[in-house]
């Protein structure tokens, strides 16, 4: 399961939908909004997608991730629009026989996703925005 | 030569001012594109990278384009 | 927030009680019941504690995580009683400001655990039972 | 020389047949309580470990023990 969403994110579906009887470990990772970054109170993000590209990226860390480790079960979905401090961005859950797979894949997913997924994220901080990374 | 319709997003939105521009290229790669699009947009030219996609797939800059693919701006992402 | 309960664990009440507004990333394993192990086939999981002295342990473990990650909430909930395949046994959750920090606290919270928490499963499977690692 | 309340969880219960048994031992340390409880009860010898705590904490062989304290048997533990 990969979704894109510009509604809130119900962490113990994206669980249910990762989890495999046949598997022992579920780990799962959260980002959410933080309230500061480099000093700066932020008052909110603005998410932006390229969905169909998203999607179809976001399905090659999958399918590399199934290869290299003993993947049984895996849902990603990250939201879109407007989020305001301690709200979920983003959710990875993958499943595997044994515990230690489980958090390099989705350590290797949510790693991935962040340099390679076309998302976009503008903070709102109080006195400016910026579109994060965009410029060195 | 031909005319493009490009989408963007992220920075290159504001940059463009919209979701789609459209930039006449001489030429048929990604490379071609590329300058046309920083000629008529020179504050392209600030971003920390610039990739073009191609159909939903991260292009190289020797890929060759045509007008009816969906070709799309990919300023640095920072989902997540 | 630590529990050891017999009843079913609420991993969104467990994310929410380690999550923080100044943190960034949540991370969480979660331990489920597989439906076989070493070719048996599983039919229930029983888990005893010791109650007092896992809580004391699990404490001991999350203060040395603090201690060496920049850990901002955490939250642990382990389960006893029978379990069946598919139920959630342990749910670990970790909230730091950075994300490989949710990864290595959260990871070295459930290692520990297992090696030190006076927590015991026997398993019934087709034909017998067992206290898992209790004899060579 | 005292008699000392021991709690059993997992598999020594299974052994000592009950949540709690009592043991005569010559002294006042966890070693001589283990070599007591393996006296009494040998099948706790077949175990890959076995450790004594006492008051809710793990306690070493020359720990010094009072009829008074929370003694249990901590066979190796299989949470998660």
């Amino acid at each position: 399961m990969i979704q894109i969403t510009e509604h809130n994110i119900n962490i113990e579906e994206i669980v249910k939908a990762a989890s495999r009887h046949e598997a022992g470990a579920v780990n799962v990772f959260i980002g959410t909004v933080r309230n500061h970054t480099k000093g700066r109170n932020v008052l909110r993000l603005e998410y932006e997608a390229y969905e169909a590209m998203a999607i179809s990226e976001i399905k090659k860390i999958v399918d590399e991730a199934i290869l290299r480790w003993s993947l049984l079960g895996c849902a990603i979905s990250h939201r879109v629009g407007v989020l305001t401090p301690g709200e979920v961005a983003v959710v990875v859950a993958v499943s595997t026989p044994h515990r230690a797979d489980s958090f390099t894949a989705c350590q290797f997913i949510i790693d991935t996703l962040k340099q390679q997924v076309p998302i976009w994220k503008k903070e709102v901080f109080e006195g400016g925005e910026e579109w994060i990374s965009a410029t060195p | 030569m031909g005319r493009y319709k490009i989408k963007a997003f992220g920075i290159t939105k504001d940059i463009v001012g919209g979701r789609e521009t459209v930039v006449e290229v001489e030429g048929n790669t990604v490379s071609e594109l590329r300058l046309s699009l920083q000629g008529k947009y020179p504050g392209l030219t600030t971003l920390k990278s610039l990739f073009i996609a191609v159909n939903n797939a991260y292009a190289d800059e020797q890929t060759a384009i045509k007008e009816t693919d969906e070709i799309a701006m990919i300023p640095p992402v920072s989902g997540g």
